[in-house]
Order: structure tokens, then sequence, then C-alpha cells
């Protein structure tokens, strides 16, 4: 087990606010950005990372074995875990959990995670009910076999939707098992006024003795960002799950008092725009990479307040297998000018640039279209609603460009192939799906296969490299145009305790609730 | 006292000699209403104008339009009223701006406008099935979500202003065409309305010369109370991606995008809702003024 | 009266059905497609197939329309697609907090809007009556998102007189249904100066006057009355527009009503919620209409009911 | 009591000020009753108002002069003090008495407020002060009426209210202006009596304003006569009746129509063949409008507001049809002008008004012209009224437009308009003034027919007699009918050919004028001509006796059609009913 931090307090609650609902509190099904890391706080899965970073660890599972073929692995879990119910939780419950998860009926958007499983295809196919690669050896022991080696497959272990459940509980509750959530966490739901508030308190059973160091976190819904700022100016709350809003930002920054509040980190976040690969004239790589050059990027980052840092490949700094030899390319009016001709495009030509209607996507949007017109590209924005800019986003001849902003991948698991699969790979290519730039590469899948075959841990390192080598011929296909990597800036009341990447958490969004704590108790 | 006066006789009648002070005449006499027409003008030059009028570009993003931490820059020398997020000058993008608001705030309410009078009217006067058909139809409009409506239609059509100018005059018409309705049916008791039948008048005849006439002061209300409804509604409906799109500049979109920064950039919402209230002002004074014109109840008022 | 209460409402549950029917139709038009938005980004084309085919939204439109007005007959809205949850469960939830907002908005705008109107009649022409002209346009023309921020920084950041947001009080309920009643209260103002210096000119408030009463009750016994008939029928208008503006005044104060539910259901094509939502709204809208109606006998005695 | 000096008041028009009262000066005694008479447009109305401070804002002012009351000069005092004088010392009756009171208020209401406004009597006390001055008007169940709506009462009813709520606070001086114009002579005979009570009872001091010869020789102490704004003679009443100084009092006396007068007329009556050139025949007409009610909005009452009238006119004809308010004249009116729905036949010229498409009814409609009762209700006030007046030709695609104004102006001198008048609005006439519009209007057209309701009682006797003198003249020219409403049976003896009288939705008598007139043979008939006031202040009458019950009503239950009076001929074509 690992250490508690020895100056943190014992006690307290602190106020957490958000602007959007919460939808539900179901592993299997939430998704969203406030729900995902209170889920986590509800329940466990076998995996887990430490707090406040990207290093993976033992959670439910005491330890694990990989088989050399890298197709089985074999966990043993902790004793003595109890769900908030009382009941102790067992191998039973972890395979039931994963066949929930999987089975359609679920309607879970995570059951693609687990599509290495043998016997997923079945139970996907609602052929079968239950996931025939997953056994359940004993009480505490409990095996997966793979239909290939999944280099990525602790992660899964690691994530919401591998978390466990209690199948009493969610068969008592059916459809509304999210509004009841019932998990082996270091909190467990006090309350939930729909729309409103939703009230953790401390699990006082929690296998992980001496967490929670809270006694009890209150989510308040829907604020807007602004005036969840001037409540935690004024000392009512604690985190604003939102953030700072950029109207906000400078003030906050140009106040040291404030600024002292705020923790930047690292986020596994790139912002980039996708080019319609199967479209004209983006199937021509040259038009793709011209546009690579002409996009300013600093400029960019200066409108959202010098809040990310600019990118020049697919991965974010601080995943592993981020290329910090690569270059990318330069931001060279003339250059991409001369590309755009060879292309047969001196002129340039008009398209149109997608964009999520959220500030400040819009403004970015702008700015990107002021760098295409500079090398003639006339583009024309569309600013939508998420839900439209996805619809054209997944239809072949939906949208020649798209600024993923708003909508944008964060990681789910900080593995360098989790940026690949649906969003790059061919299986994203479909119709429906999240390849927006209808990239194909036949060969860099059966690349990507390989790296993620490489299930060794002690060949991590290599591993990281066959998929910077990936990123690297993506981005001489240049299928999207990386803009920047988003900074995270999480502002905290004075009273809270805690290291500061227990607020910058890569995994835990906003803040890691199960590791800090206040200082204003005894 | 003998003078014959049937039409099969020859008229004798001497016509006063004095002529009407035309309703143009009037409203020129009236300061306020002068101040209304000033204004319009003054928005209309602007926006015919505006290339003139400046020397930006309304889309271009200037590097010396922020500061270095990205910040907009308030009203100054160089930029009269600041720049926005983006460093574009703000008073360029309020001039062109002026061209969409005119057109939404002017033309579409003026349709929506028209065809809630027209419904409205119509309804009230011929009351029996056509005005139940239609009053019912604008009732299910009222209670049917303007809003979905919208973002349907953008879904359907190319964005562009003319769709969100139809979209606003489609969905603004029901609450006038209610209130016509209202006062068009107790209008439509009233003894002259009979006595215009009586000389033959047919129902053209009497709605638009004795009806509509009466129907002015809601009408007016109304209308410049639209002015700036539809032009904040323009930017809703451009935010769900309906409309103008950016980078064309509105004075609705101008507040809608930056109204997180009010505090931050007060300009950035102060100088277009000024423009918004300026206009809808000064319509509702050359609007007051044409009423007391045209109604004669209220002649001797200066 | 029951025989018009009757027919009433027959004619509303028509247009319910009317609302419904639209706004399905267009919801099916809608490109956006919501199983995408369930089955999230990892899903299979097969588990999108999947999801599709469990929610029946790869049936027909016909089947689908009458599906959902077979439950919508035994009470159920459906399941929430994004939030899994009964849509009812969700309404009920938020609805008391929307009515309570809106009656508070409406009391605002009646408030502030006639007592405008009013002056400004009476004091037609003069200094009194321009400014008062002007603040109305103001409050018309003024974003809500602005005016709400504002009231909330001065009377609840700096004045501490109310809370930042929530939902309890009456102290909570103040400055949002005074953010909502603002821009109603211009509507108002205008309507009411219109139809009050129509009044003001008709004989019966000379009679009055001829009586020698005092100019309060002239103004508030006999013509005031008579002057806000035309503001009654606007009251039924304005819930309508009233849905409008709440989504930006309840997520500015935090307000837990339907307009937020609403506004995350549009921007994610919940449709089960939007449905459920419009309904709601729809509901509100013709009963309010109704209400209007009603009342008018009351205030006028010469309306009929037919 | 009551003192006015050169009092000036003047209007601003489209072109600068104008006086419309000019230097009036007067004096009005404790308990005197003073009759203003004079040409319609002359300025009683102004006058009246100007007293009040109630004059139409923002167009008219008192340009001079002063108005004392007692010790007071009102004209000095402001809006406030003005409060405690209106209503409590004088109290005005206006000339409109159906737009007068507030629709929305309650009889109740609107009399206790006044009391409660100028006493401190408790609300139970006030109410008891109402109750007892409707019983003064002769209200029946006085008390259950407090709850009514003005709508809910009859014309005459209303302007009983209107007279209770002036005497509930026994003001000092009551100006009545024009209280009677509107009711018919029975009812008109009622108040003018309770006026006489009130002011024995009282002392009160009244300002009577009328045009009403008969009424000015049986109310008045003394009269003032004006004309153009200026007083032209003022004396007492009987010294003005006998010796009228001013040539314009010779030439109002004269122009009295008394009744045993219009005998001078030839009469057509019998002489006219009934068919085949009849302008107008109706035969068997019903009008009835249906009432909602009870729990479940079904129809469950109807007004049989006309009950199976027939009648003819001939061209050159006039006939007159009288009858106490609300006993369907105004209806059968409507109906004929194609306004109503009604059952039975009408027929114009030769063909019947149902059956016909919309360009022939059109076509119709254009030899049947109507001047309505309420001359300001039935003009567009925001037309000017030389366009209202040239509308007919317009739609009627009559004369070039230059042609148009021409005749129009014709129009106007013809009833005693000025041609510059034709610039102005509705408003800015009086009600005379506005009657004569109506009238210019009706004859563009030069129909066949013309239904006069109640055309001429608004005007003063001069004008009166004038347009009378233009409807004959009219008629002699061109042959026009008349179908003449009124209530005034000294008019209707002077300009009719034949009479007939209704009752509750039916003809109770009808034959022609010297037969219904010299002698009157149903009983309702003869009540009629006695209640007719004698324009000579010699011949006052004693008291005018009222009628012990309500008039009935003609609403009945459905199913409960009012019983058919059969008309029995006794003599000549002279139609009674048997009573
Ligand atoms: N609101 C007004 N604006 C302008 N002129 C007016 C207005 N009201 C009345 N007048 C004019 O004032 C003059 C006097 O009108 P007033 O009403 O006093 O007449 P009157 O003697 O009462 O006549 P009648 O017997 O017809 O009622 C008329 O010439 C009329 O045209
Ligand atoms: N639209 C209507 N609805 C219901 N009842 C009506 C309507 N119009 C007239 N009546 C009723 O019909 C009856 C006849 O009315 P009408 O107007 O013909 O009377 P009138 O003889 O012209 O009386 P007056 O001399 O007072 O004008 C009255 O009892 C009246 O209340
Ligand atoms: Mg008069
Ligand atoms: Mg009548």
């Amino acid at each position: 087990e690992d250490a508690v931090d020895p100056n943190a307090k014992q006690g307290g609650a602190i106020t957490v606010t958000y602007k959007d609902d919460v939808a539900t509190l179901d592993p299997a099904i939430g998704y969203d950005w406030q729900n995902w890391s209170m889920i986590k706080s509800l329940f466990d899965g076998l995996m887990d990372y430490e707090p406040g970073t990207t290093n993976l660890k033992p959670d439910l599972a005491e330890s694990y074995e990989i088989a050399p073929d890298g197709k089985t692995f074999t966990f043993k879990l902790r004793h003595g875990v109890k769900f908030h119910n009382g009941r102790e939780m067992t191998a039973d419950d972890v395979k039931y959990s994963l066949d929930r998860v999987t089975n359609p009926k679920t309607q879970s958007p995570g059951a693609g995670f687990f599509g290495s499983i043998k016997g997923y295809d079945d139970v996907a196919a609602g052929k079968a009910e239950s996931l025939s690669g997953v056994t359940v050896v004993d009480p505490y022991t409990i095996k997966f076999e793979l239909t290939r080696p999944d280099a990525t497959f602790l992660h899964v272990m690691a994530i919401n939707f591998a978390h466990v459940v209690p199948k009493e509980e969610v068969e008592k509750y059916g459809a509304d098992f999210g509004k009841h959530p019932v998990g082996t966490g270091a909190f467990k739901l006090a309350e939930w006024t729909l729309g409103q508030r939703i009230v953790f308190e401390r699990n006082p059973d929690y296998w992980h003795k001496g967490l929670p160091h809270l006694d009890k976190v209150t989510f308040e819904i829907g604020q807007e960002p602004i005036v969840a700022l001037l409540r935690l100016q004024k000392g009512e709350i604690d985190i604003p799950g939102d953030g700072i809003p950029p109207a906000k930002f400078q003030e906050v920054m140009a106040d040291p008092e404030q600024k002292a509040r705020v923790v930047e980190g690292g986020q596994l976040h790139t912002g980039y725009i996708t080019m319609n690969t199967t479209m004209a004239p983006f199937d021509n790589v040259k038009v793709r990479q011209a546009v690579n050059m002409a996009i300013n990027k600093d400029r960019i980052v200066q409108l959202i307040n010098n809040r990310a840092v600019p990118a020049n490949q697919p991965l974010p700094p601080s995943m592993p297998g981020y290329d910090k030899a690569f270059k990318g390319y330069p931001h060279d009016v003339a250059k991409a000018k001369a590309l755009l001709a060879e292309a047969g495009h001196p002129d340039g030509f008009e398209t149109q640039l997608f964009a999520m209607n959220t500030d400040p996507n819009p403004r970015i949007a702008q700015a990107i279209q002021q760098d295409l017109a500079a090398i003639g590209i006339k583009a024309s924005i569309q600013s939508l609603a998420q839900a439209n800019v996805i619809a054209a986003g997944g239809d072949k001849a939906g949208a020649p460009m798209i600024w993923s902003g708003g909508m944008a991948w964060i990681a789910d698991f900080p593995d360098p192939s989790n940026f690949y699969g649906p969003i790059l790979g061919c299986a994203g290519a479909v119709p429906g799906g999240w390849n927006w730039s209808w990239y194909c590469n036949k060969d860099l899948d059966a690349k990507a296969a390989e790296a993620d075959s490489v299930v060794d841990p002690a060949k991590a390192g290599e591993r990281d490299k066959m998929w910077s080598a990936i990123y690297d011929k993506i981005m001489a296909d240049a299928p999207w145009a990386p803009v920047f990597n988003e900074q995270r800036f999480t502002m905290k009341s004075a009273r809270m305790g805690g290291a500061d990447n227990l607020y910058v958490d890569p995994v835990h969004i906003p803040i890691n609730y199960d590791n800090v704590y206040v200082n204003d108790v005894q | 006292m003998t003078s014959p006066i049937a039409p099969d006789l020859p008229a004798t009648g001497r016509l006063p000699a004095r002529p009407r002070a035309g309703v143009w005449r009037q409203l020129l006499k009236r300061r306020l209403a002068v101040l209304g027409l000033v204004i319009v003008a003054i928005v209309l030059a602007g926006a015919i104008l505006a290339p003139w009028l400046t020397g930006y570009d309304p889309n271009e993003q200037m590097f010396d339009g922020l500061t270095l931490e990205g910040a907009p820059l308030p009203p100054g020398a160089k930029f009269w009223l600041g720049t926005d997020l983006l460093g574009r000058d703000l008073l360029t993008r309020i001039l062109y701006g002026a061209r969409t608001s005119l057109i939404i705030g002017i033309v579409a309410n003026g349709v929506a406008l028209s065809i809630g009078t027209l419904v409205g009217v119509t309804a009230g006067y011929f009351r029996g099935w056509i005005g139940s058909v239609l009053m019912r139809f604008t009732d299910l409009m009222m209670a049917f979500p303007a809003l979905l409506l919208a973002i349907c239609l953008a879904a359907v059509f190319e964005p562009s202003l003319w769709i969100v100018a139809m979209v606003i005059a489609l969905v603004n018409w029901v609450q006038t065409a209610r209130v016509i309705y209202t006062e068009t049916s107790s209008l439509a008791e009233r003894e002259f309305i009979d006595a215009e039948r009586t000389i033959g008048a047919g129902a053209p005849r009497i709605l638009f010369r004795h009806i509509l006439p009466h129907l002015l002061p809601t009408i007016i209300v109304w209308g410049t109370l639209g002015i700036s409804t539809t032009v904040l509604l323009e930017a809703t409906l451009s935010y769900l991606g309906i409309g103008v799109q950016p980078p064309t500049a509105s004075w609705g979109n101008i507040i809608f995008e930056n109204q997180t920064y009010f505090q931050a950039a007060p300009w950035l919402v102060f100088f277009p809702g000024a423009a918004i209230l300026a206009l809808a002002l000064a319509f509702n004074l050359i609007g007051d003024a044409l009423r007391d014109i045209l109604d004669p109840t209220q002649r001797g008022r200066a | 009266m029951i025989a018009y209460l009757g027919r009433r409402v027959i004619q509303s549950l028509l247009i319910l059905l009317g609302v419904s029917l639209i706004t399905f139709a267009l919801l099916y038009l809608l490109p956006a497609d919501p199983v995408r938005q369930i089955a999230g980004r990892s899903a299979t084309p097969q588990t999108v197939e999947n999801i599709r085919r469990q929610l029946g939204l790869d049936q027909p439109f016909v089947v689908q329309y009458w599906h959902y007005l077979m439950s919508l007959l035994s009470g159920d809205l459906g399941r929430s697609y994004i939030q899994r949850s009964e849509v009812t469960e969700l309404i009920v939830s938020r609805l008391p907090a929307s009515l309570l907002l809106m009656v508070g908005a409406i009391l605002c705008e009646l408030l502030i809007g006639l007592t405008m109107g009013l002056i400004a009649a009476v004091k037609r022409g003069t200094t009194t009556d321009q400014t008062l002209m002007v603040a109305s346009f103001v409050g018309v023309s003024a974003p809500q998102f602005v005016v709400g921020l504002l009231l909330l920084y001065v009377f609840a950041v700096r004045l501490g007189w109310f809370p930042i947001g929530g939902y309890g009080t009456w102290r909570h309920l103040v400055l949002p249904s005074l953010t909502m009643g603002i821009l109603g209260a211009g509507w108002y103002a205008r309507m009411m100066r219109s139809s009050m210096i129509d009044v003001l000119r008709q004989d019966y408030v000379r009679t009055a006057r001829a009586k020698g009463l005092a100019r309060g009750a002239i103004l508030f016994r006999h013509a005031l009355p008579n002057a806000i008939l035309p503001v009654i029928a606007m009251i039924g208008i304005d819930i309508g527009i009233f849905m409008g503006g709440i989504v930006v005044v309840e997520s500015v104060f935090g307000w837990p009503g339907i307009g937020q539910l609403a506004w995350q259901a549009i921007q994610r094509v919940d449709i089960p919620i939007i449905m459920g939502v419009t309904l709601v709204s729809a509901f509100a809208i013709v009963l309010g209409n109704l209400l209007a109606d009603i009342v008018a006998p009351f205030i006028d005695p010469r309306i009929k009911l037919r | 009591m009551l003192e006015i000096a050169g009092l000036c008041v003047s209007v601003r028009g489209e072109d600068g000020e104008r006086e419309v009262v000019s230097d009036l000066s007067l004096t009005l005694k404790r308990g005197e009753t003073l009759c203003i008479a004079g040409e319609s447009g002359s300025g009683k109305s102004m006058t009246a108002l100007a007293i009040m401070q109630l004059l139409p804002q923002p167009a008219a002012r008192i340009s001079s002069g002063m108005i004392q009351l007692g010790e007071i000069d009102l004209a000095t005092l402001n809006e406030r003090q003005m409060q405690r004088i209106r209503g409590d010392r004088i109290a005005m009756i206006f000339q409109e008495p159906m737009t007068s009171l507030n629709p929305v208020l309650s009889i109740g209401r609107q009399l206790t407020e006044s009391i409660e406004a100028h006493t401190d009597l408790s609300s139970a006390e006030a109410r008891r002060r109402a109750i007892e001055a409707l019983k003064a008007v002769r209200i029946s169940e006085a008390e259950s009426r407090l709850k009514q709506f003005p709508h809910e009462l009859s014309g005459g009813m209303r302007q009983r209210v209107m007279i209770a709520m002036a005497l509930a606070l026994k003001p000092d001086v009551l100006i009545a202006d024009e209280p009677t114009t509107a009711l018919d002579v029975t009812v008109q005979g009622e108040v003018l009596e309770l006026l006489r009570d009130l002011q024995r009872e009282h002392g009160t001091s009244v300002i009577l304003i009328t045009h009403d010869m008969g009424v000015v020789a049986e109310m008045a102490d003394r009269v003032i006569v004006m004309r153009h704004g200026r007083m032209i003679e003022e004396g007492k009443v009987a010294d003005i009746y006998a010796r009228p100084q001013a040539d314009y009092t010779r030439e109002l006396l004269a122009a009295v129509p008394r009744i045993g007068t219009g005998a001078g007329r030839q009469v057509l009556g019998q002489t006219i063949p009934k068919t085949p050139n009849q302008v107008a025949l109706v035969d068997d007409l019903h009008v009835g409008f249906d009432l909602h009610g009870g729990f479940f909005g079904r129809v469950d009452r109807r007004v049989h507001a006309v009950e199976g009238v027939s009648f003819s006119i001939a061209p050159h004809e006039t006939l007159a049809l009288v009858g106490e308010s609300g006993c369907g004249k105004s209806t059968t009116a409507k109906a004929l002008a194609g306004l109503v729905p009604y059952q039975g036949d009408i027929v114009i010229g030769e063909r019947n008004l149902s059956g016909l498409g919309r360009d022939e009814r059109k076509a119709v409609r254009r030899d049947v012209q109507m001047i309505f009762q309420d001359p300001y209700a039935s003009l567009d006030p925001r037309m000017r009224v030389g366009d209202l007046v040239a509308e007919p030709l317009l739609i009627h695609g009559i004369a070039s437009k230059e042609e148009r104004g021409q005749r129009v102006a014709a129009l106007f001198e013809r009833v005693g308009l000025s041609a510059d008048q034709m610039e102005l609005y509705p408003h800015e006439f009086s009600g005379g003034q506005r009657q004569r519009i109506c009238i210019a209007r009706a004859l563009a057209l030069r129909p066949k027919l013309i239904i006069a309701d109640e055309s001429v009682s608004a005007l003063d006797v001069s004008v009166q007699a004038r347009v009378l003198e233009l409807l004959k003249e009219l008629q002699r020219e061109f042959g026009i009918a008349y179908l003449f409403i009124s209530h005034d049976m000294a008019v209707v003896e002077n300009i009719s050919d034949r009479v007939a009288v209704m009752y509750l939705g039916q003809i109770v008598e009808m034959g022609t004028r010297d037969q219904v007139f010299s002698n009157p043979r149903h009983p309702y008939t003869k009540r009629l001509i006695e209640a007719v006031p004698v324009p000579d202040p010699a011949r006052r009458r004693p008291r005018f006796a009222r009628l012990d019950q309500e008039i009935p009503s003609p609403t009945r239950k459905i199913g409960e059609p009012p019983p058919k009076l059969a008309l029995k001929d006794v003599g000549n074509g002279h139609l009674v009913a048997a009573s």
C-alpha cells in the first residue's frame, strides 16, 4: 500500500461546483467531464494510478500476472474489500461488472474498450450474456484471456468502465442504478437532489486505511463558471470544477494572492484541426502540409491567454511516447503557399471549417480562418452545437475541416495508443466514427497492433518508441494540424491542502477527491 | 338652401383652399422625431459607408490589437472603441455589423410584424372558420418551441443571413398575431364598421382603411420593441449555428461573444448594446410621433 | 362555463398533440444522431446498431411516434438517452423551481412594468415619461446574461443582500426574478403606457373626474382595470417568451429549473428530454392562455366566455 | 350661486387657436333652473366643461374669464382643490350616457365611491345613501342593482344612474348636458320630473343644456340662447317665449315642431299603390339574439328584438317607426340595412335580399342608406370627415377626385356645415354637427331609401328644422323614401306620411299620420303622445304620470316565444293590435 500524506488532516468538507448537470454515476455509463472523477471516488477497479501521476498501480487487485504471450492476465484480489452496502467484493463481482458493461442492453459508451477480451464479439452481438474470456478462478482470483496481446489492458482495467459494481444493487435499481450508485470507493453517495446538489460522504470502511481525508464533498450543479469564481473569491466554495473562466483568467493571475492558489499542470489533451483526407483538395498531402504550416500557433495560444503550449504532434507532452525530438511543421507562410501551388492550388480554394460553438472555440476558428486566408484558403466557419459537429465529422462527405476544441480527445488513459484507434485508425474511419479526417493507413494499423502486443512492462520504453514512430509517420501524412496542448489551471480555496499534483491529477479531473484535505480542521 | 346635391346634378361646392400638411412635414416639426430620424440616418449611413468611414477591415485580427497576454485593448487613439478578443477594431465591426442587424431588426422584424398583423386582423375580422383555423394555428405556434424550429431549419439550410431573417420572421409573428387578433375583434364590433358596410365598403377597404389605422399604436409598440428582441435573438441563433457565422459581425453576436468579458472588457458589450438601444429608441421616437400625428385626438400636442 | 372549459381543454389537448407531433418530426429529421452520443467514441458500428435497435430508433417514424404517444398516455415520458433517468423524474424535480421563477418573474415584470407604464402615461410627454421610455428600452435591449451578472455582482457580492445564486429561500428568488422581470417589464411598460393613454381619454374617466375623485382612485379604480385587459392577454403570451429566456438566467443564478435541462438536452440531442420539456412548456403556455382568457371576464364583465 | 364673467374657451386645431366660447357671462341663483339653448356647436357643452375644469385635453383651454362659485374662482384652482368641488358642490350629467359609465365597475361601486370621496361616511352608510339615490331616480330593486354592471342596463336606466350619481351628494349646482336626448319620450318625461322633484327637495341650482324647446319650456326659470359661442339673448322663460328679442331666438322658436301642426302636409298614405313599385317591403320580419347562459353555455334565452314586423314603404313616402327604448326599432333598421341576420322577407326594389350574390347585394345596398343612432360611434374617428362623406362615392366609383370634393363640399353646405370643416376629424365636432355629417354621408349616394335612426334627435331645433326640410326637399326632388325612426312625436308628426308604433318587437298600431295622431287607438300610442313636452311655458303639464312597473323585457326562455299580436283594421288601413 502506498503511503498516506503525513501532513494530511482528517475531516472537514469541501464544495465543488459544475455548470452542467451530472448525468449518471453508473461507472458503465458515465463518460463526462464532471462525473468521470466522481465515479472514480465511488467505485474502484482492479487497477488505478498513483495519485497525481500516470503510474499504474494495482488497486482492488493486490497483484497481477501477465502470461508471456501477453494474452492472459491473472489478478489476485484484495481481501476484505466491502461494497458500501456491507457485502464483501469478490471475483464474481468483477466478472459480473465486465459482462454488464459489454452487454449491449447496458448501452455503455465504453464497451469498445473491452474488445480484446475473448468472447467480446458474441456479447456485443447479443449472442452471449457472458464474456467467455473472463474466468473466476476462485473468489479472490480472476483470469482474463485475450484474443490478441494488448499492452493497454492494464489501463483498460483502470478506466471507469471496468469498475466493480455489486450485482444485487444493480438489479435492485435497474436502469436507475446510476442514481443510486453503490461501489467500493472512498466515498459513498449521501444525497442527490436532482439538478442541484450531490453530496458524497466518507466511506468509513474504505479498504485503504487513512483515506479519504475529507468527511464530505458537496457538488453544486448548474452555475456559470464566472459566478462560481465569484463564490470562490468570497470563500463560499473550494473548487470551481469548470476551472477559471477565460474572461476572468487575467484578473486572477494579476492578483498574487489568487495566483498563489492556482495550480498549473499538463493535461492529456491536444487541440487539432482535422482535414478530411477523402475530400478534395485535402486528399492531397501537400495541401494538408500547407495547412500545417499556415497555422500561427503562437498567436492562437496568445488568444487563449497563454493557457496552452503549441503542439506539433498528436500526443501531448506528458504522454509516454511523446517525441521530444520531433520538430513538426514550422509556421511558414511562404512555404505553405508554395506547397499549395505545387498541389495545383496557387490561388487557394474555398472550404469549410466546423467548430463547436462554445467560447473560445469560435474565436480559435476565426484565428485559423485568418491564417488560412493568408495562404489563399477561404474557409467559412460553421459554428455549431457539439452534437451537430460530431454528426458532420462522422459523415464522410460532411466536414472538410473540423477544429476539435471542446470535443477534443482528453485521453481515457495515459497510453500513447489512446490517441490512435478511434481517431486516427481505420476502425474510426467509418460512418458515425470519430476519425474525422477519415485517415486510414493499413500499414500503421498493423504497426499499432504490433506495438500493442508488446506487453512486457520491461519493454515499455521500446513500445513507446514504436508509437512515436507511428505518430511521426502520421504527421508526415498530416491528416491533422495539431495546434496546442491545453494546460490545466485549477484554482482552489485557501484552506485546501495536499500536494499540487493532486490538483492537476491527470486522471482525476479536476482534483483527486480521495487524497486532498482541508487545513482548517483540528 | 336649395343647391342640388344629387350625383346626376353638377356639384357646386367650394373646396377648402388649405392643403393638408403631409405626415412627413408634421414629423419634421417634432424635435424628438427628428432626433429619431437622425439616429436612423446615422446608423444607415454607417452601415452603407462603413468601408469609407474606417481604415480597418472588420475581420482583420491585428497583431497590435491584443496585449501580449491576449487581452483586448480598451478604447484609445488608435482603436477608438477598443478591440475585441481577437484584436479586431470594434468600431469597424460595429459599423459593418449594422448591416446585419439592420436587416434583422428592420426587415425580419418588419416581416414578422406584417405576418402577425395580417393573421391577427384576418382572424379577428372574419371570425368563423377562417378565424378559428388561424387562431388555433397561432396557438400551436406559440406553444411550439421556436428555438427547436430554428435548429432544425439550420440543419436543413445552409446558414445565411436571409435564413436567419426568415426564421426570426417565422418565429416572431405569433405574439403580434394574438394581440392584434384581440384588438381587431373588438374593433370589428364598433358601429362605424357597420356604417362602412352599409355604404358598401368591402372587406379589404374596411380592413386597410378603417381597422388598420386603429391598430397602429399597438403595431408601433410591438414593432419598436421587436427591434432589440430580434437583434438579440439573431445572436442566439448564430450561436446555434444558424445565421451569420463568424467572422461576420452583427451587433447581437458581438455582445453574445463577449458578454462573459463584460467586467474585463466592458466596451465590448457596452458599445454594441448602446447601438441596439439607440436604434430601438430612434424607431420608438419616430413611432411615437407618428402615432400622435395619425391620431387626430392628439392634435394640439406639440 | 363548464362547457366552455371542456371545449377549451379539448382544444388544448389537440394543440399539445400537434406540438408533440411537430417536435417529434423535427427531431426525427435532425441530422445529429442520438445513438452516437450514447455509444461514445470507442463504440463499434455493431454497438451503435444494437443501441439503435434497443431504443427503437431503427423503426419508421410513424411507429416511433405511435409508441411515444402510447407511453405518453400512460404518463411515461421515456428515459433520457444521456442521463439515463426517467424524464418524468428529471422534469418533476426541476419543475417547481421553474414555476417559482416564472411566478417571481411575472410578478416582477408586472410590478415594475405596470408601474412604469402607468406613470409614463400619466406624465405623458414630460421628461419623466421620456426617462421611463429609455429605461424600458434599456430593459428590453440589455442582454440578460449581463443584467444577471451585474445584479449578482452588486447585490450579492458587493452588498451581500442576497445569496450568490442557488435555490431555497425567497432571498434566492429575488435576483433571478428581477433579471427576468427587467426584460418583460420593458414590454409591459410600453403596452401599459399605450393602453393607458387610450383609456385616459375615455368618457368614463371624465365622469370619474367630474365626481371629484382623487387622482389615485381615478387611475387605479377606473383606468387601470380597463387598461390592463390587453396586458392580461399578454401574460399568456409571456410564458412562451419566458421559456426562451430562462436558460441564461438559470445558469447565471444556478437555479435548478428545466431551462438548463432543456439546453443541455438540445446540445446533445437527448430526444426524450427535449420532447418532455417541450410538452411541459407547451402545456404551461396553453394553460397560461387559458387562464388569461378565464380571468378576463372577472376584470371586464362585458366579456363572455364563448 | 354661480357667476361666470367674460369666459372664453379656445381650442387648438391644425391651424392655430379658435375661440369656441367667447365672452360669456351669466349668473345662476340658488334653486334656479337655467336652460342653455342654442345651435348645435354653439359652445354649450364647452361652457359646461369649462365650469367643471374638464375641457378636453390637450386641445381646449380657458383663455380668459372668471368662473365664480360662491367666493371661489374655479378658474384659478389647481386640480387637487378642484377635486373637492367636483361632485360635491357642482355635479354634472354628460351628454353621452352610453360611454360615461365605467364598463368594468358595478353600479354600486360607481355610486358609493363619490359618496365616500366627499364624506366620511362608513361604507355601509355610503351604500345606504347609494340605494337611496337609486330609489330617488326610481330604479326598481335598487339594492340588487348595485351589483349590476352598466352594460346590463338599458340606456334609460343608465342615464338615471348617472343622475343618481350626480345627485347623491346633493350638490349646490347641477349641470345637465342634454340629459334626455338619448331617451325616448316616456323615459324623458320621467327623468325631467325627477329633476324637478330633486330640485324642489334640495334647492339645487340647475344648468340644463338642451336644444329641445319643449323641455326648456317645461323646466326653465331663465333661458340663455347661444350661437357661435356667444350669448345672444337671456331672459325669463316666459319672456323669451312670449317676446323673443333676437332674430335667432325667434327663428329658433318658430322652428319648434309642435304636435298638431304637421297637418299641412299633403297626405299620400292610401293613395300610394301597395305594389308593384314599393321601395321596400318587409314581411313577417323576425330578428332574435340568442343568449348563452347556464352552466353548460347552451343557448337558453333569446332576445325577441323583432317579432313578425311587416310594412312597406313607397317612393316619396316617409314611414315613421316610433316606440320606447329597446322596442326593436334599431334592430329593424339594421335588418333592412343587412347588418343583422333575420328571418322573413325583405324586398328592396324588386329584389328579395336573401339569395343575392355579393355584387348584387352591393348594388342593392347602394339604394338603402342608413343614418345611425349614435353619430360619434358610426364615424371612423381616424378619418377626416370630408373623406368620410366622400367614401361612398369613392367605393361606388362615382365622379373624379376633384368632382367628388366639390360634391362633398356641396353636401356639407346643404346640411349646414361649412366646407372648411371637411378637414376636421369627428371628435372636433359637437354632437349635433356629427349627426349632420352622418346625414351628408347617407345622402351622398342619393339612395332610394334612407333609414334615419333617431337622426335629428341630437340637433337643435333650427338645424333640425333645416334638416327635416332638406329631407323633405330631397324626397320631393328625387322621390327618396324614408324609414324614420324617432321618439320625438312632434317631429314624427311633422315629417311622416305613415306611422308605425312598435312595442316589444311588434307593431301595435300603424296608419297614416292623421289616423295615428288624431285618433290613437292603442293605449301605448296614447301614452307616447301624451308624454311629449309642450314648448310653451304657459302650458306646463301638471305632473307626468309614471308607469308603475318596469318596461317588460323582450328576452324570453327558448321555446316560449312571445304571443303574437293580431292587427285589426279599424278603418281605412288603420291597423291596431287588440290589447
Ligand atoms: N376636441 C375638440 N377639438 C376641437 N374642436 C372641438 C372639440 N370639441 C368641440 N369642438 C368644437 O367646439 C365647438 C363647440 O362645441 P360644443 O360641444 O360645446 O357644442 P354644443 O353647443 O354642445 O353642441 P351640441 O348641441 O351639438 O352638443 C364646436 O364648433 C366644435 O366643433
Ligand atoms: N347584439 C345584441 N345582442 C343581444 N341583444 C340585443 C342586441 N342588439 C339589440 N339587442 C336587444 O334587442 C332589443 C331591441 O334593441 P333595439 O336596439 O332595436 O332597440 P331600439 O328600439 O332601437 O331602442 P332605442 O330607442 O333605445 O335605440 C333590446 O332589448 C336590446 O337589448
Ligand atoms: Mg354638446
Ligand atoms: Mg335604437
